[in-house]
């Protein structure tokens, strides 16, 4: 095991740990509690960045799913397509389905910890070795063999170098968004890293659009997410005139 | 009748020489073929081999999955045949090898495609690691090429001190849930 | 007495155990140590073990040579025993097997957790496998105590009709990959 799969073992996924932060609270599968927690999962969403960022797209998915939830709860009038409404719902039954298997990690967890071991015998003890070869055996078998071994192998250890060449981290976001608007009070300065046609008038407002101008869609989302992290922290206030328009976020 | 009696157990004993000679796991089917008797008659020979087995004075035991068989200590010598334990089986599985191991357990043979869905994360390592460790194996999908099931392997069953899968605490009811 | 001829029961069960994992000869003096006994109670456990193997429904039997004590089977099924094993080494080598021999003949001498590691499932059954066949040999790792490496054996490279294991097609590309 690398490094990387012995940090990876130490996470449950992200069901796991969502299920953890409702019964924490002591608070039954409920879209109306899944808003209510989506806070605190994206809290934690900034820990498995640090510890192991390349858990954090799986992470992400779920965040999103939450977002979506959230959103519906906070804009009653938000109107979520079929498609939407039928990923909700099965979000929510993965959740109480997990709920309702958990106790079976445990039950595993007790009898592996038990050390009751069974032994059995290796095949053929003790027997001699006789030279047994069989018509399948041949050089160019092996050839095959050993080709193939090494293009799935190579394969495997691609999947895992293919995960996101540069990553966008939520706690640079939030700080980017933060700094856009702390900058904006005060005009652009030289030293302003918002060089890509982003405009803002100068009362510490920022609109959404500007700041995903040109931005690729990873990078959308994860700015996405800081916004509601800073929602959440009420550090800010956002504005929206109607559906799919603009959003204008304000410093609070 | 007497004659019939005597030869119920010269077939239980060769069927209990035959588990102890191969040590692997064995099917009904070939252990039918090696002695030519009838495919219910073989699995009546390992049942009763299997009663007579758990008697107190007896030290083995057997243990069975997908049709087949294999010959095991009883769990309780665990402790004094230390030095015989696998090294597989001394590391102790972490939060995510669990989850993943207890999906499959109570819920195999199923694809990586549906452990990722209940777990929400990409499994493909952590599958890796326990076929490595022997603890689950993987069969190619019957309907669709490229595709592997996972499911209990033996050595799962060795690790947990359990006899046949459906052993676990609540099987049944777990495998309805989802 | 009740207490006393439960113990004695367990006692029986926990030699079985023992001499079913050990499978070589093992002197009583050790079993007398395994299990903290007098050597007189082992040898004891030992004659009741063997007084029990005789019934007819046993297929396992006790063998003694220089104060050493050994399971293995009846005689009565050594005909039928060696016709299996022939018959089963007739069967070609599966997938699995000639994968594991591949690895083993471009890389070796490896470890089983090497080749664990490449084909990413545990290897054990097939390197044992490998080994009753003669296609490999397994020498003690120099660095490592208990650790064994696995290599090519010379019948291996007799019957592919080569006289050194560079031979094989492409040896170098494959060999200078680890």
């Amino acid at each position: 095991m690398n490094n990387y799969e012995l940090k990876i073992e130490q996470f449950s996924g992200p069901i796991e740990k969502l299920l953890e932060l409702i019964e924490g609270k002591k608070m039954e599968i409920t879209e109306l509690n899944l808003a209510e927690v989506t806070a605190d999962f994206l809290n934690y969403l900034k820990q498995v960045e640090k510890i192991e960022p390349r858990l954090l797209a799986d992470f992400v998915v779920v965040a999103a799913k939450l977002l979506l939830i959230k959103s519906k709860a906070l804009l009653p009038n938000l109107r979520l397509s079929d498609d939407e409404e039928e990923d909700i719902k099965d979000f929510e039954n993965r959740l109480k389905n997990y709920q309702q298997f958990k106790p079976a990690i445990n039950y595993l967890k007790n009898l592996s910890e038990q050390n009751k071991f069974l032994i059995s015998r290796p095949l053929f003890a003790g027997r001699p070795t006789i030279f047994y070869p069989s018509k399948n055996l041949e050089i160019n078998e092996l050839y095959k063999m050993i080709k193939g071994i090494f293009e799935t192998f190579n394969q495997l250890q691609n999947e895992t170098k293919i995960i996101k060449p540069s990553l966008i981290t939520l706690e640079e976001k939030i700080e980017e968004i933060m700094e856009r608007l702390n900058t904006d009070l005060h005009g652009f300065t030289s030293t302003s890293n918002f060089s890509d046609g982003a405009s803002a008038d100068s009362r510490g407002q920022v609109n959404f659009n500007d700041l995903t101008n040109k931005k690729i869609r990873s990078e959308i989302v994860v700015l996405f997410l800081a916004l509601l992290h800073l929602l959440a922290r009420q550090s800010i206030k956002i504005e929206q005139k109607k559906g799919f328009s603009d959003i204008i976020i304000n410093k609070n | 009748m007497q004659q019939d009696n005597q030869q119920l157990k010269a077939d239980i004993a060769a069927v209990e020489a035959l588990l102890f000679v191969y040590g692997e796991p064995i099917s009904i089917k070939k252990i039918s073929g090696i002695f030519k008797i009838d495919q219910t008659i073989a699995d009546n020979l390992i049942k009763e081999l299997e009663e007579k087995l758990k008697a107190d004075n007896r030290g083995l035991m057997l243990i069975f999955s997908n049709n087949q068989v294999q010959l095991t200590t009883k769990p309780d010598f665990s402790s004094i045949l230390e030095n015989f334990i696998k090294e597989e089986f001394k590391e102790n599985l972490t939060p995510a090898s669990l989850e993943t191991l207890a999906l499959i357990a109570y819920l195999g043979p199923m694809s990586r495609v549906q452990i990722d869905y209940y777990r929400g994360v990409n499994s493909s390592f952590i599958l890796r690691n326990l076929l490595i460790r022997g603890l689950i194996e993987r069969l190619p999908n019957p309907q669709k090429n490229n595709i592997y099931l996972y499911q209990p392997s033996f050595d799962l069953l060795k690790y947990l001190g359990i006899s046949k899968i459906e052993e676990l605490p609540e099987y049944d009811k777990f495998k309805s849930i989802i």
